[in-house]
C-alpha cells in the first residue's frame, strides 16, 4: 500500500513536472525554430511569449469537439487517452536522481520497451476509428514504422542491458556512476548503439526525418486529421512527452543519467535530458523526410544488422576483456 | 519487488489521470455548437464527398512487415535473461549468444535475398 | 533549333493511363482518394483522384477548374489598356512575365517597337521574376518533402527571405509587391528610380551568397536526392508530346529556351546558358531550376550594367481606356516564363474595337499538369506530391 | 555516410541563421519602410487653392478595370476661392475591396487630383468600411503620406521623346490609336 502511495505521489510530481517542461518546451521549440527561419517566434502573449503554450491549450480545449459520422466513437474516444499513457507510463521507470523515481522496477528496460511498443494500438485505434482515408495511410504507416524500429530499438537498448548486466535501469546507471561513463564507457559499443537508439526513437516518436506517419504534407494530418480539441491535444501532448521521455531515456542508459560531477544529481539528468530534447528539434527543423520504403530499407537493412553486431560486441567487452 | 510493480501502476494510473482530466476540462470549457450542420460530421476527403468508407482490405506488404517484427522482437526477447546471466556465465553464454544471433541473422539474409525486406 | 525525338504513344509503359479501373488488378482492395481540392500540398486548389493499392497509387486523374476566373473572357470585355493588371493574376508566382507576355502580343499586333531601355528593364525583371518564382518552387517543394512543421518550412522561409529582396526591388520601381501594372502597350510604366542598379547589385550578391545554404539544405542533402531520383520520370518523348516546355522539358534532356532560341526583349544582346539535365526525373527538373537561379541572377547582373539610357515607352501613356482601336489581325506572342512558354494569342476586331475579339492564354503550367496520369502511376503518395512539386504548376495560371 | 555528413551541414546551416537577426518585423507594432513609389490605399487631395482638386472628369471611372469607382459631376460653378470658373465634383465613391490598386486612374487624372497613398487601409470588418467616399478621401489626403505618383509624373515618366513619332507602323491598317483627347474638355 506504501508503494501505491508511492508511485502515485512520485507519479503526479514527475507527470506534473514532465508536462510544465513540455509547454516550456512547446514555446522553446518555436521560438528556436523561429530563429532558426529568422522568424521572432511567439512575442505577443506573455513577456517574450512564455505564455503562448498555454494559451494554446486553453484555445484546443475551447474548440468544439467534433466526431465524424461514420468514425468508430469507441475507439475514436479511446485513442487519445491510451495515447498518453503509453507515453506518460514510460516515465514511470527512468531514474531522474538516485532517490527521484515512481518504481524502481527490477525489469525497467522491459517496462519501457513495452509500455513504449504500446503506443501502436493507440496510433491503429485512432487511424481505424476515424474512418478517414489519409488517418488510415498514417495508421498503417505509423504501425510499419513503429513495429520495424521496435527492433533496433530493443537491440540498442540491450547493449547498455549486456554492459551492465541489470535490466533495471537505475541499476545501468547506478553502473555507470561507479564505472565513470564518461571516462571508461566503451566508445565502440556505447556510441554507435546510442545513434541506433537515438534514431529509432526519432521514428517511435515520430520526429522528422521520420515523421512519415504524419506527413501534413501528404496525407494532411495523419491519424489526427479528424480530430479536434481536447483529444487532438492529447495527442499533441503524447507526441512531446514521448520526445522528451525518451530524451530522458537515452540521457539514462547512455549518458550515466544522474551521475555527474559539481552538481546534485537531478541537475545532471535534467541538464542531459534536455540536450538531448533540443537536439531532437534542432534536426526536426533542419531536415526533410524520407519516404516510408526509404524508412523501411534504412530499418531493415542497416540499422537491424548493425543492432546484432554491436549486441556481441558488447557482449565480447563484457566476456573478454572489459569490465566487470 | 512486487511492491515496485504496484507503484508502476500507480504511475499509469496517474498518466489515465491526466488524460481523462484534461478531457474533463475540456468538456467543461468547450464551446457547444448552437447549430449543427450535417456537413460538420463529414469525414475529411480534401472537400469533396468521401469515395465509400476507408474499412477495406489492406496492402499485404504491412502483414510481411508485422511477422518480421513478431520474428525479431520475440527473438530478441530472449536476450534479455541472456544479458543478465552473461558476465556469470562468461563464455559458453557468449559462445551461445553469437550461435543464435548467427541463425537469426540467417533468416534475416533470406529475408534480403527474398526482397522481403523491400517496401515496393 | 531542331528537335529529332521519335514521337511515341502517350502511354506509359503498355498501360494506358486512361483505361477505366476495372482494368487493373490488386493485391487488396483499392481505394479511391479524393487528393485535394482542400489539401496541404497541392498547390494551390487542384485535386488528383488517386486509385490507391495500398500505398502504391495504379491510377491518378487529375481535375482542374478550382480556381478558374474567366480571365481570359474578361480580356474581351475590357479594352486592351486595361488588361495589363488583370492578366498578373494569372501566374500568381511571377506576375512579370504576364504582363510582358500579353504586352508583346499587343505590340506585335500593333506592329510596336520597344525602346531599347524598355527592352532592358523587361530582361531584368523577367530575370528576377525568375528567380523569385524559382525561390518560391523550392519552397514549395521542400514543404512537399519536409513538411510545414519540420526542416521543410525551414528552407520555406529562408527561400521567401530571398524573394523579399526582389519583391523590395520591384515595390521600388512600381511601387506595388504583386500588382506591378509596370509593363504596358510599347514599353514599361515606370523608369527606375535613382540608385535602384546598386541596390539590386547588392540584392543579387546577397541572393548569391544565400544559394549554398540552400544547396545544404536540399540539393546537397541526400534525403532530399533520395525523394526525388527516379520519380516521375518523364521521357522527352512525352514531354514533347504533351507540350510541355520550361525546366520540366529541359529536365527531360530537350534543350528547348525560348530566350536562346526566338530571342525576345535584350535576350539577342546577352548570352543565356540553357540549362539542361538528363535524367527527367524530379531530381533533373530540380537541379534545372537550380541552375537556372544561378544564371538569371547572371543575366540580371550583366542587364543591369547594360542599361542604356533612353526612353522607356514609345507608346503614348494611357490616357483613356480606348486609346486602342483595332479592327482587325491577330498575334502570338510567347516568352519564356520561369514555367515554360507563356504565350498569348490575341484576335482583334469583332464587335467593339477597342477590346480583343479572343484573347487565348497559353499556360505552361497546364501542360506540366498533363504528364500526372503518366508518371504519378507506380509511386507512392509520397511521391506524388514531390512529382506535383517538381511540375511547379501555378493553379491560377492553369484554371485562369 | 552520407547521411550523417549532410546532416550535420543542415545543421549548420540552420543553426547559422538561427543567430542572425530575424527578418521578421511584429507587423503592427513595426512598420517597415516603404518604398517611395508603394501604393495602397487612395486619397483626393486638394490643389493649391485649397479646394478639392477634382473636376470630374470620369476618366478614372472609365479606366478602372475593375470598375470600382463610382462618381458624379457637379457641373461648372464660380470657385469660391478663386472666383474662377471650373468643374467640381459631387460624389466619389471607391470600393476598396474590389481595388485591384493597378494605378491606372491615378495615371489618366490630368488634375493629378486622385493619388495613392502609401499606408494600407485597415482592416475592416464589413465590406461596407473599405467603401471610401470623399470623406474618407481627402481625411485620407491629409492623414497619410502620398505615393511618389501622380498622373503628371507617371505620364511624364513614360511619354516618348516628343521628336520621334510613336512608331506605329503602316504595315498593319487596321490599327490605329485614338488621339487622346484632353479628358476635361470632353466630360464638361
Amino acid at each position: 500500500m506504501n508503494e501505491l502511495v508511492h508511485g502515485a505521489l512520485y507519479g503526479t510530481l514527475i507527470a506534473t513536472a514532465i508536462l510544465s517542461t513540455i509547454a516550456m518546451g512547446i514555446w522553446f521549440e518555436r521560438k528556436f525554430a523561429g530563429r532558426m527561419q529568422q522568424r521572432l517566434g511567439p512575442t505577443i502573449v506573455g513577456p517574450a511569449g512564455l505564455l503562448q503554450p498555454f494559451a494554446d491549450i486553453i484555445k484546443l480545449l475551447q474548440k468544439e469537439d467534433i466526431v465524424p459520422r461514420d468514425a468508430d466513437r469507441g475507439l475514436f474516444d479511446l485513442a487519445p487517452i491510451l495515447a498518453v499513457v503509453c507515453s506518460l507510463g514510460v516515465a514511470a521507470v527512468i531514474p531522474f536522481s538516485p532517490s527521484i523515481i515512481a518504481s524502481d522496477l527490477d525489469v525497467g528496460v522491459l517496462w519501457v520497451l513495452g509500455i513504449g511498443g504500446l503506443m501502436v494500438i493507440p496510433t491503429f485505434a485512432a487511424g481505424w476509428g476515424s474512418n478517414n482515408k489519409f488517418a488510415l495511410l498514417g495508421a498503417m504507416r505509423a504501425i510499419a514504422q513503429s513495429v520495424s524500429y521496435g527492433v533496433p530499438l530493443v537491440l540498442a537498448v540491450l547493449v547498455p542491458v549486456v554492459l551492465s548486466g541489470s535490466l533495471s535501469i537505475s541499476g545501468i546507471v547506478a553502473w555507470q556512476a561507479q564505472h565513470h561513463w564518461f571516462a571508461v564507457w566503451p566508445i565502440v559499443p556505447g556510441l554507435p548503439a546510442f545513434v541506433i537508439f537515438f534514431l529509432a526513437m526519432l521514428a517511435e516518436s515520430n520526429r522528422i526525418p521520420f515523421d512519415i506517419p504524419e506527413a501534413e504534407s501528404e496525407l494532411v494530418a495523419g491519424i489526427t486529421t479528424e480530430y479536434t480539441g481536447a483529444k487532438f491535444t492529447l495527442f499533441y501532448m503524447a507526441e512531446y512527452v514521448h520526445t522528451l521521455v525518451g530524451s530522458a531515456l537515452g540521457a539514462a542508459l547512455f549518458f550515466g543519467g544522474w551521475d555527474g560531477p559539481f552538481a546534485p544529481g537531478l541537475h545532471w539528468m535534467v541538464l542531459k535530458t534536455l540536450t538531448l530534447f533540443v537536439l531532437i528539434y534542432w534536426v526536426r527543423w533542419s531536415l526533410l523526410r524520407f519516404r516510408a520504403d526509404q524508412l523501411m530499407r534504412l530499418c531493415w537493412t542497416w540499422l537491424t544488422p548493425i543492432g546484432v553486431a554491436l549486441l556481441l560486441v558488447s557482449a565480447a567487452w563484457v566476456t573478454f576483456g572489459g569490465t566487470n | 519487488m512486487q511492491s515496485a510493480w504496484l507503484s508502476a501502476f500507480a504511475f499509469l494510473l496517474v498518466s489515465t489521470l491526466v488524460g481523462a482530466g484534461l478531457l474533463g476540462a475540456a468538456s467543461v470549457l468547450r464551446v457547444r455548437a448552437k447549430y449543427d450542420s450535417p456537413l460538420k460530421h463529414n469525414t475529411y476527403e480534401c472537400g469533396e464527398e468521401p469515395a465509400g468508407m476507408s474499412w477495406m482490405q489492406f496492402h499485404a506488404r504491412y502483414y510481411v512487415v508485422a511477422l518480421f517484427f513478431v520474428l525479431f522482437d520475440v527473438e530478441a526477447a530472449f536476450f534479455f535473461p541472456w544479458a543478465t546471466v552473461l558476465r556469470e556465465e562468461g563464455t559458453s553464454a557468449f559462445i551461445a549468444a553469437v550461435t543464435f544471433a548467427a541463425v537469426l541473422m540467417l533468416g534475416w539474409l533470406y529475408a534480403v535475398r527474398k526482397e522481403a525486406l523491400e517496401w515496393q | 533549333m531542331e528537335i529529332t525525338v521519335e514521337v511515341q504513344s502517350a502511354t506509359r509503359g503498355s498501360v494506358d493511363p486512361h483505361l477505366s479501373i476495372h482494368a487493373y488488378e490488386a493485391e487488396g482492395d483499392l481505394m479511391l482518394l479524393h487528393f485535394g481540392p482542400q489539401h496541404p500540398s497541392t498547390h494551390g486548389v487542384f485535386r488528383m483522384d488517386l486509385h490507391l493499392d495500398g500505398e502504391t497509387i495504379v491510377k491518378a486523374t487529375p481535375y482542374i477548374g478550382y480556381l478558374h476566373r474567366g480571365v481570359e473572357k474578361l480580356c474581351e470585355k475590357l479594352t486592351y489598356v486595361q488588361q495589363t493588371p488583370i492578366v498578373d493574376k494569372n501566374d500568381y508566382v511571377a506576375p512579370m512575365t504576364n504582363e510582358q507576355a500579353l504586352n508583346m502580343a499587343f505590340e506585335k499586333l500593333l506592329n510596336i517597337e520597344v525602346p531599347r531601355r524598355a527592352r532592358y528593364l523587361r530582361t531584368i525583371f523577367a530575370e528576377l521574376q525568375r528567380v523569385a518564382s524559382h525561390l518560391v518552387w523550392l519552397a514549395a517543394q521542400s514543404i512537399d518533402l519536409g513538411g510545414a512543421l519540420g526542416g521543410g518550412s525551414t528552407l520555406f522561409l529562408h527561400c521567401l527571405r530571398e524573394r523579399e529582396l526582389i519583391m523590395d526591388l520591384f515595390e521600388e520601381v512600381s511601387g506595388a509587391r504583386f500588382h506591378y501594372n509596370t509593363h504596358t502597350i510599347g514599353g514599361n510604366r515606370h523608369d527606375l528610380p535613382d540608385g535602384w542598379s546598386k541596390r539590386a547589385q547588392a540584392a543579387i550578391s546577397q541572393i548569391e551568397s544565400r544559394l549554398s545554404e540552400y544547396e545544404d539544405l536540399s540539393l546537397g542533402n541526400q534525403i532530399f536526392v533520395d525523394r526525388m531520383k527516379g520519380v516521375g520520370v518523364l521521357s522527352a518523348a512525352l514531354a514533347l508530346e504533351l507540350g510541355i516546355s520550361g525546366p520540366v522539358l529541359r529536365g527531360s534532356g530537350v534543350d528547348h529556351d525560348l530566350r536562346r532560341d526566338a530571342p525576345y526583349h535584350a535576350y539577342d544582346e546577352l548570352e543565356v546558358q540553357v540549362a539542361v539535365e538528363q535524367g527527367g526525373d524530379c531530381l533533373a527538373r530540380a537541379k534545372v531550376r537550380f541552375r537556372e537561379i544561378r544564371e538569371s541572377l547572371r543575366l540580371a547582373r550583366v542587364a543591369i550594367d547594360g542599361i542604356p539610357e533612353g526612353p522607356i515607352c514609345s507608346f503614348k501613356p494611357t490616357r483613356q481606356p480606348t486609346q486602342v482601336k483595332l479592327t482587325g489581325g491577330q498575334a502570338y506572342a510567347a516568352l519564356e516564363s520561369p514555367r515554360g512558354e507563356l504565350g498569348t494569342f490575341v484576335i482583334a476586331g469583332g464587335d467593339t474595337p477597342t477590346s480583343p475579339y479572343r484573347l487565348k492564354i497559353r499556360a505552361p503550367s497546364l501542360h506540366a499538369l498533363a504528364a500526372i496520369p503518366y508518371i504519378v502511376p507506380g509511386a507512392n503518395v509520397s511521391d506524388a506530391v514531390a512529382i506535383l512539386g517538381s511540375l511547379d504548376p501555378i493553379m491560377g495560371e492553369v484554371d485562369r | 555516410m552520407g547521411y550523417f555528413n549532410d546532416t550535420a551541414k543542415a545543421l549548420r546551416t540552420t543553426m547559422v541563421n538561427a543567430f542572425r537577426e530575424p527578418v521578421t518585423q511584429e507587423f503592427p507594432l513595426v512598420i517597415r519602410p516603404r518604398a517611395e513609389r508603394f501604393r495602397a490605399s487612395f486619397a483626393l487631395p486638394d490643389d493649391e487653392h485649397g479646394e478639392v482638386a477634382c473636376i470630374g472628369c470620369l476618366a478614372c471611372e472609365r479606366i478602372c478595370p475593375s470598375r470600382v469607382i463610382k462618381m458624379k459631376s457637379g457641373g461648372k460653378k464660380d470657385s469660391p476661392v478663386t472666383g474662377k470658373k471650373r468643374a467640381y465634383i459631387d460624389e466619389f465613391v471607391l470600393d476598396l475591396s474590389a481595388c485591384i490598386g493597378c494605378e491606372l486612374c491615378v495615371q489618366v487624372c490630368n488634375s493629378d487630383a486622385i493619388v495613392m497613398v502609401r499606408q494600407p487601409e485597415v482592416p475592416a470588418f464589413a465590406r461596407e468600411d473599405l467603401v471610401l467616399d470623399m470623406e474618407k478621401l481627402r481625411a485620407n489626403a491629409k492623414l497619410k503620406t502620398a505615393s511618389w505618383g501622380t498622373g503628371t509624373r507617371l505620364q511624364e515618366m513614360q511619354e516618348p521623346p516628343k521628336a520621334e513619332k510613336p512608331a506605329v507602323a503602316k504595315a498593319s491598317p487596321a490599327t490605329e490609336t485614338a488621339p487622346a483627347p484632353a479628358p476635361a474638355k470632353e466630360t464638361v
